[in-house]
């Protein structure tokens, strides 16, 4: 590869799944500015996308879904410069559009009459979860601990599961299947998601470019449109 | 079990009507692709005919064309069919294939396997009952199918030329053993050998092109044969009578001298004497010399033959040069002596 | 003494791309073997959550291959024993979870199964529940593993022929007897083959599983979800549990070919 | 006229369990196909990603079988047709990428052909970089795919046995002219079986695609990817997009069923 | 191509030596399970003996035990092996399976059908040419693997019961060709009929019991056999001569009127004449009659045999119940007339 795609026009992103959707709005924006350039993003589980920088994937740009992943990039040298906070991602209650098992708050979840899925621990939304229950003093006993929020999703858009626990972008993008239930406690657990260029980057300027695109304002609104909060609505302790 | 079957397959050029009676066997003689094999399929259940049907004791197993459709699986018709190709089942011994028959009819293990080893016994494979069939001649390969389809016992016996890979030497035996297996149950015996058909069959059909081309008594198509291919492999000289004092006596007293096939029959036992039309010497006066039979005639028809004429005379034929006709005279009305070596002369039992 | 019969063999060329083959599958076991910590590998066996996953991973690749062989047999059996024009839709239909994206066919089963599924209120009435249980793990694996038991089994019989089969039948034995002494005992290695390949992709299944019954430990987290999920936190134990299901698979396959070779 | 050989049949009992597991295969197709939204169906297949996944999945499924069946055939054949002790040892081995969960078997192809891969070094001086080009892709489907090809061709090879090729060999044919002209011809339902297979496998590959090869679009990003992707944002187009996956495979599989039946 | 094969296989009991020389026909008769078809597959190189050489022309093609292993791949021997089973391959059609052997030997593909085309002629098979083997009838299928043996036109030529399924219809056209096609070839032919092997063969081993119990000359063999399955098959009276004036004439001015088997041979042409010892008759004068055939001998020895005597003088045997020795006084030193009927003589020819 390499030489033959004419590499000075191509930007890759490698972006975690959640920002589909955002990203590839934004990708356009970037290639309505920069004419000839063309935007690519491989879009995967954060660790994927690391695993894949580790082992030399040519990415211009990373954008992770959490700090822990970042940290991974950072510490074998490929960040061409500190990472940036871009977004924040918080949890809300999901249940289906109908809602069977009458879910008002966190508390309702305790029941174990109430089937809920949630994140597992080891993964970054699981670990949000368990802090926010820990938080609201709430146990919780979850019938599955799925590993990406896209599974939670499914289960309770198929009315298999009464209720889950995912961000609200997720819920954003889930569409009419479900329904989001606001928890008053999720401001104290919040997800930050970090962007950086790639050492191995091609046009560093062109990534720093990108990068400098989605901290802006223009990026901040669509970003903001999908359900992500802003970078600074840090509070708590997930730094 | 009496059993009928008309049935044609077009594919194969078939359309054949025959039937056999209660114990009765039947040879099926005739060229190769002639039909032979696709009359024992149907029978056996394995072919469904175009149109035809295959009765057993007033069942229809086989009923189709013209809307009929009856069609009995071959599992349930207690047909046993030794088919040209041995096919031992690969994965069983040879015991193994010998006790599959009696197995899949719910015969106790213990009984099949005795079973399995009588007829292994009879057809002298108790050694190699071991073996995988890999590990067997063709000759033995197909001696313990044979093995396998009489142990199934079926009510209706088809044998596709249960000889043909088998040495000289065991044949003898192995006709011995068949005639007490086929003695009472009906049957269909496949055979290119005369010697079979005379031996085992009551009633022989010839099949050529696909139809029945000649049928009769076996005795009666093997002396008398009429299509072309039966005269071309019979045309026998037969004398029926009873073993009295070493020599076949027939009704009218005449005795034929001649050497027992196999066994000797019994003192009193009805027996046939067979020899070819070529082992027949026409003399005007007895010769005297060696041989023992001399039998006087009248002659009633010379008819040429490939390379020779047949003359016949008192039931018998015999071949002779057209010079030696020329110089006896020989011709209708003219009486003459018959004479055949008694070691030309194979005497059979008749059961 | 050993089999006189002389090997024809295959033609020697055939060596390079077998051996650029084994080379292709072998290399990337051998780089796994190499950056495996084994200092770690008896804590990662012993911890609960992989002896759970393995255990829990065993009994359902186990419980799915007999069920594959349950349903998968017969419908072989079906497809190439008989003659009907309609089999060659259904054959292509029957073989679709082979390309459906495990996930897809995990929300496939939870249309079906699940609570609003197709059968799941007519279950839920008779006291069923499937999902979230080890049930539905069994059933997610069934689902992936059985076209390639059917697939492989069907091709064996097509080439061992019915001759045979038509031989048991003049000698009385019916049709099951057929089945069971004749026709399975004759495409064994086919058999065998096809378990196998049901049994290693039941083992390996994970999209199927995560997505249609979810994801407990020791209830439904079997050894390749325990794997995905350590990946997050512990990228080289994952690799090294990963090793364990290896272990496990040579085991079973190890065993089979001896059979099969047996034979 | 039809062939009047009338067929034995299998037993009729086995029809319950074959229709049992038809109706659990399909029953999840129709619950799917179900609750498409059809009224979307054209626009998912129309979109520039769909059709750049679907073009780019179709390519490499291809190249992979192909390659499959390059390093498959033979290796079936050695496994099935020699008679080493050791051979028992790498039947195992080969057939591991079969229980490897497709994430680790990606992690391995990396481990081996990436940049710190035990190949990658050698090959970055040569000049070829392997990963996270679409020669990735299909290597990666490749290594999943292969065993499958080789473990039901195997199958097939046993059971049609050797007595053929003996045959060939004493009318002089060479072992390549055997192996054309007898042995492929004789085991053709088998191998059009693992083809099947091997051809699904490659299709629906998703987990060792991703980790090695990642996701671009147009270069790398395979149906099942793009399914897999589209899934975060929109879970009903995602199910609709796979049934696209089973459509091409309905008219791989009946294609190769034709041909087979035609036999 | 002189072929020389000596092997021995423990597990199947087989220890044979023997030699074909250039050109030469050599008949293999023994029992079923005696071992020739194993012999055939350790020339062919299907086998690998425990001990064992094969030698074709001085190279050897086999050659292991005591350390020493070669074994020339089967492909490269142009050794043609025509099994017991015919194993036709089921992809390929009638004409497929013929142009196999040609074809693999990198015949053009036109040329490669002429040949085929030729010999599915000559072996009747033309209008079976697109059959599978699956659409055949078993006596079809075997002339078919005869024809695909032949057709791949080997230096050397194994026929294992070339013969076995055929019916007896088209049993003398068959010979007749295989005649023409083994006349100037090294080959090996099993069989259990003597026929094939007077007519085939120059010379014939018998195996029993994986052994060779006798060798020689087809002539000799079959009229002095000495082994038991010999004498069980065989002890003919075979007289050599040329063919002249519609007799047999030896040597010594001695005629023998008899019918050629096939095609009469050529005026002059060498011939054999052959008739079994059952077959003559014994007389102390020449007895006229019809008869042509009357031998002048003194009688060198009298013998019992199972059932009878038989009688030597002048070369030739006569079978004779012990009732007619007695009576004729028949023992060494008499002179007596041996008679036999044309029609008992079959004449081939030699060539
Ligand atoms: N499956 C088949 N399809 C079409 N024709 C067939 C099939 N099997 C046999 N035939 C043809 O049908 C005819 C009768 O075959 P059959 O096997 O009954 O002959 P046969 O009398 O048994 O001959 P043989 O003595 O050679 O065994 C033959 O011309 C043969 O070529
Ligand atoms: N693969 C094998 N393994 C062990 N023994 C075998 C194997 N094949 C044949 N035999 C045995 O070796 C002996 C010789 O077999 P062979 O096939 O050479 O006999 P044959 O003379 O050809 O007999 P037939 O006239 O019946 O064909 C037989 O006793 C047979 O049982
Ligand atoms: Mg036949
Ligand atoms: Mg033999």
């Amino acid at each position: 590869s390499g030489a033959a795609d004419d590499p000075g026009d191509v930007l890759t992103v490698y972006a975690a799944s959640s920002l589909t959707a955002p990203f590839t709005e934004l990708g356009g924006q970037f290639e309505a500015e920069h004419p000839g350039v063309t935007v690519r993003f491989s879009f995967a589980g954060s660790s994927d996308l690391v695993a894949q920088l580790q082992e030399g994937a040519p990415a211009d740009v990373f954008a992770s879904a959490d700090q822990a992943t970042m940290d991974k990039l950072t510490a074998d040298d490929l960040a061409a410069s500190a990472p940036v906070p871009f977004a924040t991602n918080t949890l809300e209650i999901v249940v289906p559009a109908d809602n069977p098992a009458g879910i008002r708050s966190l508390a309702d979840l305790e029941s174990t009459e109430v089937r809920l899925v949630v994140c597992a621990p080891e993964v970054p939304c699981g670990a949000a979860a368990q802090r926010l229950a820990e938080r609201a003093g709430v146990t919780l006993t979850p019938v599955s601990e799925e590993q990406k929020v896209t599974d939670v999703l499914a289960k309770v858009s198929s009315g298999e599961a009464d209720a889950g626990l995912v961000y609200v972008t997720d819920v954003r993008a889930a569409g009419d299947a479900v329904r989001g239930i606001e928890v008053p406690e999720a401001g104290s657990v919040v997800n930050v998601y970090p962007i950086a260029p790639v050492t191995t980057a091609v046009d560093p300027s062109l990534a720093q470019e990108f990068v400098d695109l989605v901290v802006s304002d223009a990026g901040q609104r669509v970003l903001s449109r999908a359900g992500f909060g802003p970078p600074d609505a840090t509070s708590g302790d997930s730094g | 079990m009496s059993l009928e079957l008309t049935a044609s397959v077009g594919d194969r050029g078939v359309d054949v009507a025959l039937e056999v009676a209660d114990g009765e066997t039947l040879a099926v003689l005739g060229p190769n692709g002639a039909g032979k094999s696709t009359l024992l399929d149907v029978v056996a259940g394995l072919l469904r005919p175009d149109r035809g049907r295959v009765v057993l004791d007033g069942r229809a197993l086989t009923d189709v064309g013209d809307g009929r459709d009856v069609m009995v699986p071959a599992y349930e018709r207690s047909v046993g069919l030794l088919a040209q190709d041995p096919l031992l089942f690969p994965h069983l011994d040879v015991r193994g294939n010998v006790t599959f028959g009696p197995r899949s009819r719910r015969t106790p293990r213990r009984e099949a396997r005795a079973v399995a080893d009588r007829w292994l016994g009879d057809l002298e494979l108790t050694d190699l009952a071991d073996r995988r069939p890999a590990q067997l001649s063709g000759g033995q390969r197909q001696r313990v199918a044979l093995a396998r389809a009489l142990a199934a016992d079926p009510r209706v016996l088809l044998l596709d030329e249960p000889m043909a890979a088998l040495d000289v030497a065991v044949r003898p035996a192995l006709r011995q053993t068949l005639r007490h297996v086929l003695a009472d149950r009906t049957a269909v015996v496949v055979t290119h050998d005369v010697l079979d058909a005379l031996l085992l069959a009551d009633r022989v059909v010839v099949v050529e092109g696909g139809v029945v081309v000649e049928r009769g008594p076996t005795t009666e198509v093997l002396t008398q044969p009429r299509s072309g291919f039966a005269a071309e492999i019979a045309g026998l000289n037969l004398v029926s009578g009873a073993w009295r004092d070493d020599a076949l006596e027939t009704e009218e007293g005449l005795r034929i001298v001649g050497e027992p096939a196999e066994a000797a029959p019994a003192p009193g036992e009805a027996a046939v004497a067979v020899f070819p039309p070529s082992a027949v010497s026409v003399f005007l006066t007895a010769p005297g010399g060696s041989p023992r039979n001399a039998v006087d005639v009248t002659i009633t028809s010379v008819e040429p033959q490939a390379g020779h004429l047949r003359v016949r005379g008192g039931g018998l034929s015999a071949d002779v040069t057209p010079r030696s006709v020329a110089e006896l005279g020989l011709a209708p009305g003219v009486r003459a002596v018959f004479v055949v070596k008694a070691t030309e002369v194979t005497v059979y039992p008749r059961s | 003494m050993s089999d006189p019969r002389s090997r024809l063999g295959v033609p020697r060329w055939i060596l390079l791309p077998a051996l650029l083959g084994a080379g292709f599958v072998l290399l990337p076991l051998v780089a796994i073997v190499a950056r495996t910590p084994w200092g770690r590998f008896g804590e990662l066996l012993t911890s609960q959550a992989s002896q759970d996953a393995l255990w829990l991973s065993l009994r359902t690749a186990t419980a799915s291959t007999l069920l594959c062989l349950v349903l998968g047999v017969p419908m072989a059996l079906v497809l190439a024993r008989s003659s009907y024009r309609l089999l060659g839709v259904v054959r292509s239909l029957v073989l679709l979870p082979l390309v459906l994206p495990p996930v897809v066919g995990g929300i496939a089963l939870l249309y079906t199964f699940g609570r609003r599924g197709l059968l799941g209120q007519t279950m839920e009435v008779l006291g069923i529940q499937v999902a979230f249980s080890t049930a539905a793990v069994v059933l997610a694996q069934t689902f992936v593993a059985l076209p390639f038991l059917v697939v492989s089994l069907e091709g064996a019989l097509r080439t061992a022929g019915e001759r045979y089969e038509a031989v048991a039948a003049t000698l009385g034995a019916r049709p099951t007897t057929v089945l069971r002494r004749v026709t399975l005992p004759l495409v064994l290695p086919g058999l065998v083959s096809g378990t196998v390949l049901a049994f290693a992709r039941a083992l390996g299944e994970f999209g199927a599983t995560i997505t249609f019954a979810g994801s407990l430990q020791g209830r439904t987290r079997t050894l390749p979800l325990e794997i995905y999920l350590r990946r997050e936190t512990d990228a080289e134990g994952a690799v090294a549990l990963s090793l364990v299901l290896v272990v496990v698979a040579v085991l079973v396959i190890g065993v089979a070919g001896q059979r099969r070779s047996a034979l």
